[in-house]
């Protein structure tokens, strides 16, 4: 007997339908990955498991007892526990705090214990956490593994991970399907909702792939490989997106050494502090040439942020230079970084500083230079038709699907980052500066960003891509620098950034640099 | 003038006026603080405490001692709170309109009850308030005991209620939860918490409190109820709160900046005629005012302040 | 066809069924007391909309409601609670007398008015822009900034109209009367309503414009919906904060110009108290938008009106302030639920189930069907 | 006229403030009665309000439209150019003339007298008086307090404190509490329901105190040595019969310690000495008289 049904699930938002009869059971002890491309519905249906949302129609049913809808705390006590795709952190509480609130109870807080607890598990999942930090002051990755502790603190015999691994280090993201497995050989149930197919088969017994809100197929893994799951996602007809290792051959790698190359951007010696004013980025210097992709590789936490915001304009150094095409870009002057410069920026946190999620899609695509012509015309008036006109655009280009002309709050977590990205790479930049570009992007959208990068360096611009993913970065990266505690520890080229030299870099052994401005100097 | 900071006596006396002004404010201010620490702006204190003053004077009448004016107090206050959460948390009344809204119903209501319960003539509507306790030996200390040590239980209920608050918002599971509320109410949501309960229970909390503030009035200092005796000062209260950073102490101890700056104008008047009065009375104020600039630090309202939570919105 | 209760409910039906539902709360109240409210009723109608005087009393404090609800939705759309329109008013008062008081006799009216006006306007910012600049320079919460400065401003005009600027001999503090040529035309001739509604339709249009057409106001929205996206966008929050302030500040300044030039001809304590605090209710239940805001500042015009009548129709002032307070409160919420879709749903589900998008036949049969009620 | 006149006030506070307004509702409600006037009244009107509030009655066909306070001096001039045939009386009004007539007591005169009692009562030589804003009604109240204390003993030192407030009761008491602290034995609050505080201070400390408006010792039997009574129901008595009669035009009615039904002394408290009491008969009488001025 299964351990959870669904039977003809239903949400629509506003008219819109999000999920029509989705029927799925689902067997204990097993591990059952939910696939589908950005706004299919996945998250939809993990709500209203975890009793977030309440369906239109359908029932789930738990060993055949209805469940009723809509209600988290109940699906808590059924021993639902969900991981959400946009954190459901207090960010001015400590790690120990927000996992204290989760499992709740007792006459003092209870965060001594729930600290306790979330330590132990951190243990065993090689997770690294401070639980007393605040989470505000947090890096992302810290966060998403705060995020995961309070759920399976818990004690959740159904574990719902909606997207959890999308800011995870290589190696925390396999140590936590490892410990998914062994949730699935304890008895309890996972469902994971993933755009990484690798991590499918590595944990996952079955799949579930949903297409614009309809379920298309459940089926065991041994019976699928990537490419029928690539196209069960997209479905028949669709024209499918290029394969993702394609991308590298849109642009060949320029040849190591850029003795002719020109600079786009040069950093010099660029010390950063951090916001409680701790030195986070120290020391730096590099160069990015034309046509070339910098990736930056490393835990993050390690001086990535701050060193994107700093060279975005958005933080004032304490000290160094940074030019872009030879000018020195002033510090604290995020309008020149955008009109003179033009360096465009994928901040890591699209809900934080990407969006405004109470905006609709033109106006968010307007944003970076609204006080501008062609945007601003006469009297400061916006020319909305430019606004409608960018947006047709990027929906086209992007594939953004959803009510794009609500505010962008409503739409999945995948397609609000395609909206940052069409901004972005829209306005042909010099230099990019992307952390995590592709975080909770789909497989199709992911290769089309890729490309896009790609396409973009062909142009003659530079990029500096940020990223926790090593297989990615060495899918578009000429180079890769290795960020540990605030120092690049080290520049490989991409045929050099194996695994192993990467992970040396990581933990801060410092090896012979390959840095330009050292060759430079010589 | 000198004279008043020098001569024990006229400090004693200072002192104790700080305190008898500040007291109201304090039970109000603490009440808002567990409001908006859930997430909830709430204007409506001063609705409460007017309320709650009435309570108190028709329980304690009715009842005939003051302890059923505390009681009959705190529940007025306490119902126009929950008047208030409803519209505000069920509904998603906008909370400064909705705060409006219930300061007018509760002023119109006290005196409306007032009117049907009790003559225009003071000494007839006079109420059973509490006397004054003295500690023997603690109230000889200088300066301070005769005002802490030879006064009524409303007074000592509000010098706990500062740390029994502070208490419970940073050491009980209670309060952890509460400030979830107001923080991050998804993050609350998702972690079992009725959203709208917690809300609905804070606004009552603090209607009852405030209303407590008015008994306060009625009780222990001039026992009887007149219309709109409470005369601003649940608004004062809500400055208090957020002067105080949200905190019960921090709080508490803008409400006795406002008590004191209160007494010193009413004693620095005297001495001073020929400075127009109205520079006296803006004292208070000022003195808030500055205090902030002087403060160091940002301080920030709980994260979803005033925000209407709605599950399925993202 | 049966009425469709879904669209009924999206327009004004809610907020107008919520004020009849607090009618009838009051109604009843009134009758418990002896009075009779459909007389009660009857007598708005007759003494307030259906009338010239009437009509001018609602016009001329429709002026200072607009202008205060300006006041506050400017720096909403900020994310500031402007809770100080009312000091402000005063200070606006107080720059247009003192500017008025000085004009000569044979000034150019136009010219002198507009001095009145835009010295009321000055006041107005300049007390609204300290606000703006300790939330913008120190992060001083502006929520108890601008309502502490209410109180300092009351104080002020008091003293200023008992002292430096009381009228010579005067009995009760209070300025000389300013100069005719500063007075305000009236739009209804012998009647309270001076053309400063006039101004005050025209600036809530120009507000609403900049808001929501300009790069200005783009940003205002952005600083206050996004403060990390503004950031990143490049727009200054601090120096949009202290602008948002100021021009707030600037509308309920001119509401305080008008009331002097155009109603009181004179500075006094109070002279227009209340209208701040009113302008807070206009401008949330306008959801910070200037032009609803003329709907609801008309709103609430009526309401003050309909309440002085109450009084004088010999109603029991407290029965009438809870009227009030019930009709602020449910058209608050009848508002909330209407914007938040309550309604929508409610009606929803006691209509057919929505059809199913037509591609549902191509699923998998659904086993049950059942749907939810 | 054979009309019946009918009277309407326009109060600024509310019917219960135990003062000011109170005065005004109860003597209009007594006036109805003793009179057979047909009375109406709106109270707790907003400074904004007051004039259409006025106007209303006026058009409503008022003969006689009382606006209760000397805010109300400007809407009633106003008024009195559009409707020539109503009369609009202005209490602590200002100026007189054409259809405007205004009733005032002799707060200077009256003031002199409780200020001559206060500092011959006081034994500490320091006495108070406390007001809430400083409009016409409380500078004269003081200034004849000050100069009857002055009279009463040379040197006596007055305590002044304006609240800024009518109606806050907890601050009316900490006001008299610091002046009691001072040294204040007598003092004289003279604001409306924020003296029930002050007198509740007074009474605690067992300090002296005077009544204002109606004769406050039966409220404040411990407390409260004499009151100064305006009566307001006299005041329109006095005004009204004039009316009645068509004689009541735009003039300035004044009531002072010759009109004793109107503005009048209440009950000594028994404590009072009785040369005090003899003194203070005697300076009231000279008053009165016009033996003695100010
Ligand atoms: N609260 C909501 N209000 C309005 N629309 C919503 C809401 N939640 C989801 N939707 C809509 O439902 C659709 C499905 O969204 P969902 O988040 O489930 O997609 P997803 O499969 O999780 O996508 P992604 O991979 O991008 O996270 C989208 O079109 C989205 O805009
Ligand atoms: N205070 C309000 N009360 C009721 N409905 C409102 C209110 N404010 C806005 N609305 C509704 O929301 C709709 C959108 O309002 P909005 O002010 O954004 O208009 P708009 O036409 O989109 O103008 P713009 O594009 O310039 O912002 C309005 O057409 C109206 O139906
Ligand atoms: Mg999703
Ligand atoms: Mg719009």
């Amino acid at each position: 007997m299964p351990r959870l049904t669904l039977d003809g699930i239903a949400k629509n938002f506003g008219g819109v339908p999000a999920l029509a009869d989705v029927t799925l059971d689902i067997a204990p002890g097993t591990v059952h990955a939910v696939l589908g491309e950005n706004g299919a519905g996945k998250s939809t249906l993990m709500n209203i498991l975890s009793g977030l949302y309440r369906p239109d129609a359908g029932t789930v049913r738990l060993d055949g007892r209805v469940v009723p809808p809509g209600d988290p705390k109940l699906a808590l006590d059924h021993g639902f526990g969900m991981i959400h795709q946009h954190l459901t952190l207090v960010d001015r509480f400590t790690g120990a705090e927000n996992i204290a609130l989760a499992t709740g109870g007792g006459v003092g807080t209870g965060v001594i214990a729930a600290a306790a607890a979330g330590r132990a598990l951190a243990r065993d999942l090689g997770f690294s956490v401070d639980l007393d930090r605040r989470v505000e002051e947090m890096p992302p990755g810290m966060r998403q593994r705060v995020e995961i502790l309070k759920v399976l603190v818990r004690g959740a015999t159904i574990v719902v991970l909606d997207e959890p691994t999308s800011v995870l280090t290589p190696a925390e993201a396999s140590s936590l399907m490892a410990a998914l497995r062994r949730l699935a050989a304890a008895g309890r149930t996972v469902l994971l909702v993933t755009h990484k197919l690798a991590e499918v088969f590595a944990a996952a017994d079955a799949v579930t792939v949903l297409r614009r809100g309809r379920l298309v197929a459940t089926l065991p893994i041994a019976a699928v490989d990537a490419d029928g799951l690539a196209a069960l996602m997209v479905g028949p007809g669709e024209a499918a997106m290029p394969a993702p290792a394609a991308g590298a051959e849109v642009m060949p790698a320029p040849a190591a050494g850029h003795d002719n190359a020109v600079p786009v951007l040069e950093v010099a010696a660029l010390d950063v502090d951090d916001d409680a004013g701790r030195p986070a980025v120290r020391g730096v210097s590099f160069r990015i040439h034309e046509g070339e992709v910098l990736g930056i590789a490393g835990v993050d936490g390690n001086g990535q942020a701050e060193l994107a915001e700093a060279l975005a304009g958005l933080r004032r150094p304490r000290s160094g230079d940074v030019l872009v095409d030879g000018v020195t870009v002033e510090p604290g002057r995020p309008r020149q970084r955008l009109a003179r410069h033009r360096v465009a920026y994928v901040p890591r946190d699209r809900h934080h500083a990407g969006l405004v999620l109470d905006m609709d899609g033109s106006r968010n695509l307007i944003l970076r230079d609204v006080d501008r012509p062609p945007v601003r015309r006469r009297f400061g008036i916006i020319d909305r038709v430019l606004a409608a006109a960018r947006l047709t655009r990027a929906v086209a280009d992007f594939d953004v699907r959803g009510a794009v002309n609500g505010p962008v709050r409503a739409l999945s977590g995948g397609n609000q980052q395609k909206l940052v990205l069409a901004r972005e790479l829209g306005h042909q930049p010099r230099l990019l500066i992307a952390e995590q570009p592709t975080k909770g992007l789909d497989v199709a959208a992911t290769a089309f960003v890729q490309r896009k990068v790609l396409a973009l360096t062909a142009t003659g611009a530079a990029v500096l891509y940020i990223s926790t993913e090593l297989d990615e970065l060495r899918m578009v990266a000429d180079r890769i620098a290795v960020m540990s505690g605030g120092r690049i520890t080290g520049i490989l080229s991409r045929d050099d950034a194996d695994l192993q030299s990467l992970g040396r870099l990581m933990g801060g052994i410092d090896r012979p640099s390959t840095d330009d401005t050292a060759g430079a100097a010589a | 003038m000198i004279d008043l900071f020098t001569n024990p006596t006229a400090l004693a006396d200072l002192f104790a006026t700080m305190l008898r002004l500040s007291v109201p404010l304090v039970f109000a201010a603490i009440g808002g603080v567990f409001s908006e620490r859930a997430g909830m702006v709430n204007i409506s204190l001063e609705g409460s405490m007017i309320l709650g003053a009435f309570g108190a004077s028709w329980g304690a009448i009715a009842g005939g001692s003051a302890g059923f004016g505390v009681v009959a107090g705190a529940l007025a206050g306490g119902l126009l709170g929950a008047g208030f959460g409803i519209a505000t948390v069920y509904a998603g009344a906008n909370q400064i309109v909705a705060g409006i809204g219930a300061n007018l119903l509760g002023l119109g209501v006290a005196a409306f009850l007032h009117r049907l319960t009790a003559t225009g003539r003071a000494a007839e509507n006079r109420v059973p308030g509490f006397a004054d306790i003295t500690i023997p030996g603690l109230a000889d200390i200088p300066i301070v005991g005769k005002a802490l040590f030879a006064t009524d239980p409303m007074t000592w209920a509000a010098i706990l209620a500062v740390p029994l608050a502070a208490l419970v918002l940073a050491r009980t599971g209670l309060g952890l939860r509460l400030k979830a509320v107001g923080e991050n109410p998804r993050a609350a949501d998702v972690a079992g918490l009725s959203v709208r309960l917690y809300r609905l229970g804070a606004v009552t909390l603090c209607g009852m409190l405030a209303g407590l503030g008015g008994a306060v009035l009625v009780l222990s200092q001039v026992f009887l109820f007149t219309e709109g005796m409470t005369a601003g000062k649940g608004f004062i209260a809500v400055a208090a709160v957020i002067l105080g950073r949200w905190s019960p102490l921090g709080a508490a101890a803008a409400c006795l900046l406002f008590g004191l700056s209160d007494a010193i104008q009413l004693r620095l008047q005297f001495a001073n005629t020929d400075v127009p009065y109205q520079l006296f009375v803006v004292l208070p104020y000022l003195a808030a005012i500055l205090t902030l600039v002087g403060l160091v630090g940002r301080s920030r309202a709980p994260q979803a302040s005033g925000q209407f939570y709605r599950r399925e919105s993202r | 066809m049966s009425v469709d209760l879904r669209r009924l409910a999206a327009g004004p039906a809610v907020p107008v069924g919520a004020v009849v539902l607090a009618l009838a709360v009051g109604g009843l109240l009134i009758a418990a007391t002896g009075g009779d409210p459909i007389d009660l009723g009857g007598q708005i109608v007759d003494r307030v909309l259906l009338d010239y005087w009437g009509i001018s009393d609602l016009l001329a404090r429709m002026a200072p409601l607009l202008l205060a609800g300006i006041a506050v939705a400017i720096p909403l759309r900020a994310g500031l609670y402007n809770v100080g329109a009312e000091g402000q008013i005063y200070m606006g008062g107080l720059f247009a007398t003192v500017v008025a008081l000085r004009m000569p006799d044979d000034a150019n009216a136009l010219l002198a008015i507009t001095a009145a006006t835009l010295a009321g306007a000055l006041g107005g910012a300049l007390w609204a822009g300290i606000a703006g600049v300790l939330k913008a320079r120190r992060g001083i919460d502006e929520v108890v900034t601008t309502l502490l400065m209410n109180y300092v401003a009351l104080n002020l005009i008091s003293y200023a109209a008992s002292g430096p600027l009381k009228a010579p001999g005067a009995p009760y503090p209070y300025s000389p009367e300013v100069p005719d040529i500063v007075r305000l035309p009236l739009m209804m001739a012998d009647t309270e309503a001076h053309i400063g509604l006039l101004v005050g339709l025209a600036v809530a249009v120009i507000a609403r414009i900049a808001l929501a057409r300009t790069a200005w106001g783009f940003g205002v929205e952005v600083a206050g919906k996004a403060p990390g996206a503004a950031h990143y966008a490049g727009i200054a929050v601090g120096r949009t904060t202290i602008i948002a302030f100021a021009l707030g500040g600037a509308a309920a300044g001119l509401a305080g110009a008008f009331e002097v030039i155009g109603l009181k001809h004179r500075l006094f304590a109070g002279f227009a108290s209340g209208y701040g605090y009113d302008g807070l209710v206009v401008a949330f239940l306008a959801g910070g938008d200037p032009v609803w805001s003329m709907v609801a500042a008309a709103f609430m015009a009526l309401l003050r009106t309909a309440v002085t009548t109450l009084k004088s129709a010999g109603l029991d002032a407290t029965a009438v302030t809870i009227v009030q307070g019930l009709i602020v409160l449910f058209a608050a919420s009848g508002l909330a639920l209407q914007r938040h879709g309550a309604f929508d749903r409610l009606f929803a589900r006691t209509r057919p189930a929505p059809t199913q998008p037509p591609a549902s036949a191509s699923g998998t049969a659904s086993a049950s069907g059942t749907v939810q009620p | 006229a054979d009309e019946a006149v009918r009277v309407a006030a326009v109060l600024p506070g509310s019917i219960r403030d135990q003062a000011w307004n109170q005065s005004a509702y109860e003597g209009l409600m007594k006036a109805k009665e003793t009179m057979g006037l047909d009375v109406a009244y709106a109270e707790g009107v907003a400074e904004p309000d007051q004039l259409s509030a006025m106007r209303d009655f006026a058009r409503r066909g008022y003969g006689v439209v009382i606006g209760h306070g000397g805010e109300f001096q400007d809407p009633a001039e106003k008024l009195a150019r559009q409707f020539k045939d109503t009369l609009f009386v202005v209490s602590s009004g200002a100026e007189a003339g054409g259809n405007v007539a205004t009733i005032n007591f002799d707060y200077t005169q009256l003031g002199y007298v409780l200020g001559y009692m206060a500092a011959k009562l006081s034994t500490s030589g320091t006495i108070g008086w406390l007001g809430a804003t400083e409009i016409k009604f409380s500078t004269e109240l003081v200034d004849g307090y000050t100069k009857g204390a002055e009279a009463g003993r040379p040197g006596t030192r007055v305590l002044v404190t304006y609240m800024g407030d009518w109606n806050d009761v907890a601050k009316g008491k900490e006001a008299a509490s610091a002046q009691i602290s001072q040294g204040a034995d007598v003092i004289f609050p003279t604001m409306d329901l924020a003296s029930n505080g002050a007198l509740t201070a007074a009474r605690e400390a067992g300090i002296k105190a005077f009544g204002i408006y109606y004769d406050a010792i039966v409220d404040w039997p411990e407390t409260v040595v004499q009151s100064v009574i305006m009566d307001v129901n006299a005041a329109l008595v006095h005004f009204l019969e004039d009316a009645k009669a068509g004689k009541a035009g735009g003039k300035a009615y004044v009531y002072g310690l010759d009109t004793p039904d109107a503005a009048r002394f209440g009950s000594f408290h028994a404590d009072v000495p009785a040369e005090v009491k003899a003194e203070v008969d005697q300076l009231i009488s000279d008053l009165a008289s016009g033996k003695r001025k100010i």
